[in-house]
């Protein structure tokens, strides 16, 4: 039983914090808003210098072994700077994704590359269905000799305008059951046939339409089993939650620590704000609000780690719990600084947005309420 | 209890109604909000009050004598719904008509009246404010911007935030500090109308984080503001501003605009997926929905009552106390549930209706603060209404 | 456009509170809780000298001609002092039935002994089903000759041990539309065939489960068209959801001004309570909550009464409305109250539970914001 | 960070469960709760608490030398989480080994442990407390029952209220005034550790709205207790208080309960119609039961990190700091969530399952108010956890 962070994990938010402060303060996230690419290739080699692509990476392809847990504590520090850029989808999509399921050949080919900050990937899993489960998959993937052919179209798919490899999530065998018939390929994103649509959110981060049109991609390029992939999608995208519920606490921790300044040294009536209940209160509830995310995040992000069945609760649960903490934390923080929260160059507005972002993606908190209820009855029912 | 218009009312109605459907260019209905806050928008509501006021429209409760329409109180309210209907722009010159006009009216010498009054409604003098400073938001009686009398003129120094509008404002409500030294702080204020074009105002926008700049700083260095445009006695100035705030009730116009935002979510609901299915099949958002409905009504009825209050000749009943702080929290329920419905759409920068949705959602999170933020609306309620002690 | 009580209005309500001051106070209501009828023919008796059940009725039957808004003034005030009884069961749905569609000679008979508060109603509705609706109509009549025999069994009828005469709402014909085929009956409460479960809630109202026996009713004693009841029925359920609402409104008004009174008076860090935030702002949102419920549950008053198409929505939203500000304000003012709002003796735990037993009667919020919305997609859906 | 559990304290975990399984009578696993606050009820838990003293498990962590178990932290969490899951029924002497134990623990003589602790731990001695007055809620200093010294003893004279179970008490800890002038007050407070067979005691039952009576109005008419048994020093009783609370924790055990009634919970929405369908199958509910889940699991990994940070020596971490603001809370959604299903069956007097959903109901509302209000909790967080200003 251990629920503390350790020594490493304690030096390593340490040298994130430091380092984020540096190199990625409001004036960089804002300059990132209008900046085509969407974040910095400079930063990022030097994140990767630092050795945070690598970080989940064992040491033979170039990584310092560590674990979910650890990358969740880095992503944390992320949120509080409001990093833009492919960091998640590159390392927790693409870098999970290989290392679980890719061949040899593909780990030794590709691992050191993303350590080493060369490579950028992300996942195209959503279609205009806007669901999240393997119902919404209907790209298509034909086999034909020594390689298949893709054709689909795949939405929000995060910064695939500056990525490597896009992983795509396909139907490749038809079939009564859902979830079955799905596969996973590495697709080369200069490949011939893709086609991307760059959007930006209010808070700077690229989405991206994907057009699949009859793409020719290699067998030695699909990611685990043929047909059977969905349980590793699942396992990606249950990653992917827990690294933003990592990325909201780390922003209403900060957007909370401003309130709190702004609650003591913000004088009216002749003392400060934080003396009024209203205010105070806020403050406390954002309080309780965020160490309760914190300890619901860090036990998804063990139990997806360990791969515990216990993931399957934890994750809608800690998605649920954080980003509707972030979205009222960061609310109330506007409410707390009052007018001056409320304009564009106050800092405020950027965690709300980033807030709004977080939520919408991979299903609103509602969303994911359902999906506890149901997990819940399934447990219940077996007892 | 009636709630029937009668007769006469109706003929009214009918009345604006056609003149609505001859004078509203159909395109004007919806193009004002699309525009934002910019030149051409402003240049839209400027065209809107002429024609207004051609009709004796603007100001339709004011005396005729200083160009006012000299109607009823229920002509105002019939021709704010119609208007609502009708979804026609705003006018131009909203905090002159809105806050100038009224306190002039109140508080103002004949002159003033007369030499104010009449370029208010027809516009050709644009109203803006100037009243919270850096440290003088919701503590506004703390303000300094400070004036000192010189002759016929009082010189002022200072910062004001929050000034709407003073970028098109030809003339300004300034409040300023005349006594430093009185205690409590707002016996030593002053109530001024400043001609925007005196040397030594800069206007300032201050970008809000929709990205619009509705509201300025204004820097004053050395603004001589003759003593004849004082409004009301030197250091009694927060009286007025007090009076003034009083203007600022929520009418049945607003109520009806609310009402159509309230249908227009229905509407995206309807057509817009969630999850697989259409959001107005999701209970939850239907949950949401029916407590919209259900807010917007209420602030119908309370408008209502209002109004009935007023005909009856009584002061301000309850409902009134609190327009402001339940229009302004149930906005931004609505416009977070309109976010919600569209999901990860209302968040992406583009055009169309999600990005109208995106800037309503982001605007409302200043209805909450400006004009006395929710807490101080609390406290006002608690202290003034249910006489609790401070 | 007249959104005022008139002067007869607030006069009645003045005298409506100095009576039930006097006469109602909280000890009676405490005595009621364990009576075994749950009410005081003698204060009944009072009432109708007051000419209180006659409110409505037209000068005629001995009534003082009122109308539906006068009714919820006064039962408003009922509210406030939490008067237990079978009032709005006889007055709102016996009353309105028999004057709305009963015959001359049932109106002769009948209503000038409601209005001399000789006679106790009641309105059998619900049944095991626990639906709100058509079709949760199962208690059949069955026509033969002359009379009909009535079977099944309804439940939650209020105040049926004390009535003399009970409104049976019965399936008399079968048919696809589940509306069609219901029929009201004036049931003789002494009648051969009918027994009756008593329950006491804990605000201590009755509400029995009422066992239909074969039960023989001549057919002169059906109120309005036999198999064509149901518009009649809903508008019964309307008044009553309003008159409940009127309830409602009428004891938050009094949780809150005891809380307030309270927020003044209570001195702690010597200080009154009511100078924190956290009292004010409470209080303050009672207030408005309060308010809000006045305007639309009078609103809704004069739509069932003049029986416009308003009505259909105006009831949900007040009865939703109104029952939520009394359960908020309820539960605030025990908060208000500190450790004395939740012992037995004090007044605020009696508004409390009565908050609950009125918001579960006819449906709970949830139910009639489902139902606000429905017709709004109905109007929306016919232009 | 791992969530796992040591060989060690699963081979604990199984000897507990052997124990449970043969000395916890099946039947009195719901019975405790059915029963209410009752003399059956509390020899209920008598009983249950000399088992588990037998069996050294009363006071686990304390010390051997004063009858405790000299276990490890782990072990009482295992112990606490066991008992829960059997929903075993909880001891009679709450109040003795939750507070007055550990109190003496740390701020008693000698003399004081030996006296009282092996008694706390076998029942022998049941304890209560008397510290809030009606003028002394929150603002506990501001408590007036006087304490004057008279040779060996104090004599003590003043009115206590919310005494919880002292109409079973032996003992009682005691917060009296030894000086009425000294400001700030809390600085005339002393600690007393009473016999409640003392004369000049008189209890008197407070009924709460649920109908039971766990707490008591307390009169002191010239009530003489021994110098020897105060805690502490003179005056200095509001320091020992504050440690007093400290260990007023919910721990693991508290958490697998609220687990255990949300099961419930569900069981009621899948087995009770509301509006015709299962309540189960309606949206609104099923996001009120997720939300109740979130956090009933939230509650127990707070619980699991103030563990962790306790068996690392470290003190109490920011989640101890609003462990019972959160449950509190928690627990009246849990059990107005309940009532809902129920509906009208829920108000209704009667027996049987919806009779203690009731009960639960209207207990929780006490939740909020008693062991400091969710106001005063929250200006605890604000102030000494965030240092904002008073």
């Amino acid at each position: 039983m251990e629920f503390t962070l350790n020594e490493e994990q304690q030096m390593l938010k340490g040298i994130a914090r430091d380092f984020l402060e540096n190199r990625c303060p409001k004036a960089h996230v804002r300059d990132m808003l209008t900046d085509e690419k969407g974040y910095s290739p400079e930063l990022w080699q030097d994140m990767a210098e630092l050795g945070w692509q690598g970080l989940m990476l064992p040491e033979e392809y170039g990584g310092t072994g560590g674990d979910f847990v650890d990358m969740v504590v880095l992503i944390e520090e992320m949120g509080r700077a409001l990093l833009p850029g492919p960091f998640i989808p590159t390392v927790v999509y693409g870098g999970v994704a290989i290392l679980q399921a890719g061949t040899s050949e593909k780990k030794n080919e590709l691992l050191p590359r993303i350590a080493q900050g060369e490579l950028s990937l992300t996942l195209a899993l959503q279609e205009s269905s806007e669901r999240f489960d393997a119902e919404g998959v209907a790209a298509e993937a034909v086999e034909k000799e020594d390689h298949y052919i893709l054709s689909g179209t795949k939405i929000l798919v995060p910064y695939a305008h500056v990525a490597d490899y896009i992983l795509c999530v396909c139907r490749s065998r038809s079939s009564s059951d859902a979830e079955d018939g799905i596969s996973l390929f590495l697709v080369d994103a200069e490949g011939e046939g893709i086609s991307c649509i760059t959007r930006t959110t209010f808070d700077g981060r690229k989405l991206c339409d994907v057009k699949l049109g009859e793409v020719k991609v290699s067998k030695a390029n699909l990611l685990g089993e043929p047909h059977g992939c969905w349980p590793l999608v699942k396992r990606l995208v249950d990653h992917g939650s827990v690294a933003m519920c990592a990325e909201a606490i780390g922003g209403a921790q900060m957007a909370m620590e401003m309130s709190i300044s702004y609650a003591k040294e913000r004088i009216q009536f002749g003392r400060p704000i934080g003396t009024n209940q209203a205010i105070k209160h806020k403050c406390a509830n954002m309080f309780v609000d965020v160490e309760c995310g914190r300890s619901i995040m860090y036990w998804a992000a063990w139990a997806v780690d360990e791969g515990v069945p216990e993931a399957s609760l934890a994750v809608p649960m800690a998605k649920s719990w954080c980003c509707d903490t972030y979205r009222r934390v960061a609310a109330d923080s506007i409410q707390v600084h009052g007018g001056i929260g409320f304009t564009w160059d106050h800092d405020i507005p950027l965690y709300f947005k980033r807030a709004k972002t977080l939520e919408y993606t991979f299903g609103d908190c509602d969303y994911q309420r359902e999906i506890v209820v149901r997990e819940l009855e399934r447990q219940l029912a077996s007892g | 209890m009636d709630f029937r218009y009668s007769p006469e009312d109706e003929a009214f109605r009918k009345e604006v109604r056609d003149w609505i459907k001859e004078n509203l260019p159909e395109s004007w209905a919806t193009e004002q909000e699309a525009l934002g806050i910019s030149e051409d928008s402003f240049q839209m509501a400027l065209e809107w009050q002429k024609r207004l006021y051609k009709r004796g429209w603007v100001g339709l409760t004011w005396p005729k004598e200083y160009g006012g329409g000299g109607g009823t109180l229920m002509q105002q309210v019939i021709l704010s719904e119609e208007m609502a209907k009708a979804r026609a722009p705003g006018i131009a010159n909203t905090l002159g008509v809105g806050m100038a006009g009224p306190t002039i009216l109140s508080f103002g010498t004949e002159e003033q009246k007369k030499q104010f009054i009449p370029k208010i409604l027809s516009g050709e003098e644009i109203w803006c404010q100037g009243f919270s400073e850096p440290d003088a938001g919701s503590d506004l009686a703390n303000l300094k911007a400070r004036a000192i009398r010189d002759g016929d003129y009082y010189v002022v120094n200072g910062q004001k935030v929050w000034s709407t509008f003073a970028q098109y404002g030809d003339r300004c409500l300034l409040l300023v500090r005349t006594d430093p030294d009185v205690l409590p702080k707002h016996r030593g204020i002053t109530y001024l109308l400043m001609d925007m074009k005196t040397p030594g105002i800069e206007v300032k926008p201050l970008k809000q984080m929709t990205g619009d700049s509705e509201f300025n700083e204004m820097f004053l260095d050395n603004v001589r503001v003759p003593v004849s445009n004082r409004l009301g006695e030197e250091n009694r100035g927060w009286y007025v501003a007090m009076g003034t705030l009083a203007f600022e009730r929520a009418g049945m116009g607003q109520a009806i605009m609310f009402k159509q935002v309230l249908n227009e979510i229905f509407r995206l609901a309807a057509k817009t997926k969630r999850n697989g299915i259409p959001a107005i099949k999701d209970s939850t958002i239907r949950q949401r929905l029916a407590q919209c409905a259900i807010e917007c009504e209420i602030m119908r009825l309370n408008s209502y009552r209002s109004l009935s209050t007023s005909l009856k000749g009584g002061g301000p009943g309850p409902e009134e106390m609190f327009s402001k702080l339940f229009w302004s929290e149930m906005n931004q329920r609505m416009t977070e549930l309109a976010a919600q419905i569209l999901g990860i759409d209302s968040v992406i920068e583009g055009e169309g209706e999600a990005q109208l949705w995106q800037y309503r959602f982001l605007r409302s999170r200043g209805n909450t603060l400006e004009q006395g933020s929710s807490e101080i609306l609390r406290n006002v309620i608690g202290e003034r209404v249910l006489g609790i002690p401070r």
